[in-house]
């Protein structure tokens, strides 16, 4: 028998120390999490691109995208509400402790990113991780070279993070496109779908990586955008999300072939995946 | 190491084990049970012995069902089992799950906490195609001891060290014949069959082309997508995790789960990536002579014949195999 | 004995909750092993809310709607009835005590009745004892 | 005259050929002697690969889920007619997509008696006659074949299908004169040795596989109730509980709707007498109401369907008012 170290299924407990309501619709809640063990919060080390399963006591588990940096003292999860843990965790007001068993999964490999052109496309709430990204590179803003950030909602009230957004668009070193579908009260930005916005960004493929961060829609449309401006498959990162129950590549609920999202991924280049059945 | 006991004590033996360990043995063709003097021996049973390792129900934690309530870890079971009469296909089982499940908390201690005594068994069953599988019988794969009946005894081979707590004062160094009598068994096993070249064929075989190949419509027709092949089946271990509540208080449980059911990959936004009955039969398929071979060099097969023998819809395993392996 | 055995009753919103309304308003006497859930008809209650009280500690459960003839959807009840037959044949049929099941037609204006079904199930109950057979209980091990 | 696969056969070919249905589903043989294989051909050339199953256990029917929007047809045994036309009455399938080859059914074997017979059986053969003859490990058998029938062709009412497009000749077993004998023997138990038979052979040995779900031609819920997480009204686990409120509601949801194939049974790998409870409805069904299940694609089904002199006796307030309490 092989001694390895031993993984259980065990969440460690964790309070919402903040909880904001980041969409018009109210069906995106932001959570701000501490581990309740200040030991453990201190030695959380995530990548951003990982995740981490939240735990509602009879409800159960879910995996949500870690949307801080890892630089940022609370750990924060975007959570929105669709299923029986996710509606059950909207429900919950700031001071209750939850269940965090993470962080898991692999994450962008940001060394690899280094002194490269950075393009990051989001769409809908699917930014979250990309968020965690964006923080860190601009933390480490001159270890890479230019910045592009492509994020667009339905409409201007499912916008998340609207704050930073606000702040971001301030730097003169990241270029921040924001966009939404229609033409909306208030709104004097961007008007048009992510894969269209980004044809007129054009951001070029030479010395750089894109991770594309959205509903299937949109990536199926954006791919063709950015191999028409000279990525290679090798170049453009995903993040699968599938169902899964243990998040440790046991389960195996999660498979898009021999691949694990919960363990392999969540993160894979678009050359990886299409060597796997389309099955996510 | 190798040794012998007459047959005439296997029951005595039993008996003064069961009195230091929780003792499981075949009870029926069904499946194991305690032992309480009843023993069935004379073929495999339809439930495998996986049910001691990934358990129909395995708690995690336990808890007070309110928000904000800290859930408490709850400790395995403790004490030691010896389970008797396992087959060797269905050790093999065991030990394939066990390359995924290696550091798997619940099941590395089931795993250290039981100990598992072979039965050869006297010819190989009406579906059995272990050796088209790789399995040899005699290896003594995810086995303590072996327990091979010729002649009026047992000769019994030990294949760790710690299993040497388990013998008594009927077991006695086996003489040079009885080891040339095993190993001669061994030999005409190893004469008579061999792994089957699908298994190269199939490793060779690119994935999308086996995903994508024309046959799986026609394969899957008679699948019922139910679960009963993968909760026979020794290897299939995938798993639900469930919390149960019952009045103020619940527990995290995980449990078998099949990839046939839909809820299986079915995402809470409604969304499914394996919908479709063939896809999730295709899926079940590709995991165990494809995905699993390609990671660990074995199929996630022990050839028992169970799905063969118990599909009611006659889904044979074989074909299956056979069609995947000309892609 | 102290044990007081609780019991869930499905009561329709037009005739027989109004009917438990009453009762409490004249002041009727009846046990307190009541726990009333309003449903819009007798018909929306399906087998599985009867089993799935029981399982969650029930110790007998009581579907009452109008009667015939008085149905606010004109012929609910009526479907009720039928299934209703057929689930007491079944649960029967599995062993389980037929008295723990009850149905009941009962008027807005039967606020006696209500109180009698009441006290009859709460006996009938009472003698069988709780509900041990169909009553789910936390387990840690086991199947 | 040819035997019973001949004319299968025949008739699956003029189906195909004159254009009456694109595909043919019915039995080909299986990997054991005691199985069946449900087959789709869809050509002339390939009716060869239909059989007369005599272990075909489970309904063909369930297929036309899996071929919705073809046409097809399926060799109709009684119970397999009976199916279609609750789905028909259901509106589950439009009858001009399905064409039904009826067959008066002989009755079919059941492959858990045949295991039964020796350690290993090797062939069955099976010319419809009352004898059977079985090849095992320790030699040739020969049976009644009334002796290895499945207990639900055993207790059949309706072994001839009352819808079909044509019907093709076989010699039927007749009806059953006692439909009900099972079940009259569980109801002569008492209420507790019921609920320990019901525990035992029942609940205790569900592996929760729901092959008798899948194997149902009626159970066709795009979400079945067990599936449900909002609210989950049946636990996952092996839990008796759970699982007894899983078999009450599963056999109550075929109430007035089970034509009694067996599938579910059939399908069981642990042999867990499920038709005893749908069967146990369907008696109730017939004493009570006179209704007999999938007889008559335009009739009403039985709980789309009421009179107003329904038995009500079982309710308490009638029996407080006989007993001039209220």
């Amino acid at each position: 028998m092989v001694a390895a170290p031993k993984k259980n299924m065990i969440p460690e407990p964790a309070r919402i120390e903040r909880v904001v309501v980041e969409t018009d619709d109210g069906l995106l809640k932001s959570f701000y999490l501490r581990l309740l063990d200040e030991e453990a919060h201190r030695a959380f080390r995530h990548v951003p691109g990982q995740f981490a399963m939240l735990s509602v006591p009879g409800k159960g588990e879910c995996p949500i995208g870690i949307a801080s940096a890892p630089s940022e003292d609370l750990i924060l999860f975007t959570v929105f509400r669709t299923g029986l843990v996710t509606d059950a965790l909207h429900r919950l007001p700031e001071g209750t402790v939850i269940g965090l068993r993470g962080p898991l999964g692999n994450g962008y490999p940001l060394e690899d990113f280094r002194g490269k052109n950075v393009v990051l496309i989001a769409g809908g709430f699917a930014v979250t991780t990309l968020r965690a990204t964006l923080v860190y590179l601009l933390e480490h803003r001159d270890d890479y070279g230019e910045i592009t950030m492509i994020y667009g909602a339905r409409n201007p009230g499912l916008l998340l993070y609207k704050p930073e957004l606000k702040a971001w668009q301030e730097r003169k070193d990241l270029k921040l496109y924001l966009t939404v579908d229609r033409e909306a009260p208030g709104w004097d930005g961007l008007v048009g779908f992510v894969p269209q916005i980004t044809e007129q960004v054009a951001p070029s493929g030479e010395n750089a990586v894109a991770l594309v961060c959205g509903p299937p829609i949109m990536i199926k449309f954006t791919l063709p955008v950015l191999e028409k401006c000279g990525f290679t498959p090798e170049q453009v990162y995903l993040s699968l999300e599938n169902r899964m129950r243990c998040g440790i590549g046991l389960c195996h609920h999660c498979n898009v072939g021999p691949f694990l999202v919960c363990k392999d991924g969540p993160v894979i280049t678009l050359a990886e995946l299409k060597k796997l059945p389309p099955e996510y | 190491m190798l040794y012998v006991l007459p047959q005439e004590k296997l029951s005595s033996w039993l008996k003064g084990l069961s009195e230091k360990y929780r003792l499981f043995v075949p009870v029926s063709a069904e499946g194991f049970g305690p032992y309480e003097g009843e023993l069935y021996l004379e073929a495999r049973t339809r439930l495998s012995v996986k049910e001691f390792f990934l358990p129909w129900r395995e708690p995690l934690l336990r808890f007070e069902a309110r928000p904000g309530a800290v859930p408490e870890p709850v400790a395995g079971p403790e004490e030691k089992r010896v389970v008797f009469g396992v087959r060797p296909c269905d050790a093999k089982g065991v030990a394939l799950i066990e390359k995924v499940f290696s550091e798997d908390e619940p099941f590395r201690r089931r795993r250290e906490g039981t100990f598992l005594v072979g039965l050869m068994c006297r010819e190989p069953g009406s579906q059995c195609f272990g050796w088209a599988m790789g399995l040899d019988p005699f290896a003594g794969e995810g086995l303590d001891l072996l327990f091979v009946e010729r002649e009026g005894r047992y000769l019994v081979s030990l294949f760790t060290a710690r299993a040497r707590e388990l013998l008594d004062e009927n077991f006695a160094p086996a003489d040079e014949e009885a080891a040339r009598a095993l190993e001669n068994e061994r030999e005409a096993f190893r004469q008579k069959y061999a792994a089957a070249p699908a298994l190269e064929k199939l490793k060779e075989a690119p994935l999308l082309a086996l995903y994508e190949a024309p046959f799986w419509e026609e394969l899957a027709l008679p699948c019922l997508n139910c679960g009963a092949c993968t909760f026979l089946c020794p290897t299939c271990y995938c798993f639900d995790v469930q919390d149960e509540v019952v009045g103020g208080e619940g527990v995290r449980v995980r449990l078998p789960d099949a990839c046939m059911f839909e809820l299986y990959s079915r995402h809470a936004s409604g969304h499914n990536p394996r919908r479709s009955p063939v896809a999730r039969f295709r899926n079940r398929f590709l995991h165990k002579f494809k995905y699993f071979l390609d990671l660990y060099g074995e199929p996630l097969c022990v050839g028992c014949g169970r799905c063969i023998e118990e599909c009611p819809a006659g889904v044979n395993l074989w074909d299956i195999i056979r069609t995947m392996s000309e892609v | 004995m102290s044990w007081e055995p609780k019991i869930i009753a499905f009561l329709c919103n037009w005739c027989s909750y109004a009917g438990a309304d009453l009762a409490g308003v004249s002041r009727l006497r009846y046990p307190p092993s009541i726990r009333i859930v309003r449903v819009p008809c007798s018909s929306r209650v399906s087998p599985a809310m009867i089993l799935d009280a029981l399982k969650s500690g029930a110790d007998g459960v009581l579907v009452s709607g109008c009667h015939p003839g008085d149905c606010h959807y004109l012929t609910g009840n009526l479907y009720a009835r039928r299934r209703f037959y057929m689930l007491k044949k079944l649960l029967e049929f599995a062993g389980i005590e037929p008295e723990r099941v009850q149905f009941a037609w009962i008027s807005a204006s039967e606020g006696d009745v209500f109180a009698k079904v009441v006290t009859e199930i709460t006996e009938r109950v009472k003698a069988l004892g709780p509900n041990t057979k169909f009553r789910k209980v936390l387990r840690e091990t086991g199947a | 005259m040819g035997t019973l696969t001949e004319k299968i056969r025949e008739a699956a070919a003029k189906v195909l050929t004159e254009g009456r249905a694109e595909v043919v589903v019915g039995y080909g043989p299986g990997p054991l002697p005691y199985r069946n294989r449900l087959v789709a051909v869809r050509s002339a050339e390939e009716v060869n690969r239909l059989v007369w199953p005599s272990f075909g256990v489970l309904n063909p029917a369930n297929a036309l889920h899996k071929l919705r929007g073809q046409k097809v047809a399926l060799v109709a045994t009684g119970c397999v007619s009976r199916a279609v036309v609750v789905l028909l009455q259901e509106g589950q399938v439009k009858r001009e997509e399905v064409y039904l080859l009826g067959v008066p059914c002989p009755g079919m074997l059941d492959p858990a008696k045949v295991r039964a017979l020796a350690a290993k059986v090797t062939r069955v053969e099976d010319d419809l006659s009352d004898r059977v003859l079985v090849t095992t490990s320790e030699g040739k058998k020969e049976i009644a074949r009334e002796e290895l029938l499945r207990a639900n062709c055993l207790s059949c009412r309706h072994p001839s299908p009352p819808l079909y497009d044509e019907l093709i000749e076989a010699p039927a077993r007749p009806v059953s004169a006692e439909p009900y004998a099972q079940v009259e023997e569980i109801e002569g138990l008492s209420p507790s040795a019921r609920w320990a038979w019901f525990e035992k052979e029942i609940v205790s040995r569900c592996l929760r596989c729901y092959a008798c779900r899948q194997a149902c031609p009626l159970c066709y819920c795009p979400t079945c109730f067990v599936d449900d997480s909002r609210p989950q009204w049946v636990g996952k686990t092996r839990d008796p509980v759970d699982t007894a409120l899983y078999h009450l509601v599963r056999a109550y949801h075929l109430t007035g709707r089970c034509v009694d194939c067996g599938s579910c049974e059939a399908a069981c790998p642990q042999g867990i007498p499920l038709r005893l409870l749908t069967k146990k409805l369907e008696k109730e069904a017939l004493s009570a109401f006179g209704f007999e299940a999938g007889l008559d694609p335009e009739a009403p089904l039985l709980f789309t369907d009421f009179r107003e002199d329904d038995p009500e006796d079982f309710m308490i307030t009638h029996e407080l008012k006989a007993a001039g309490k209220i």
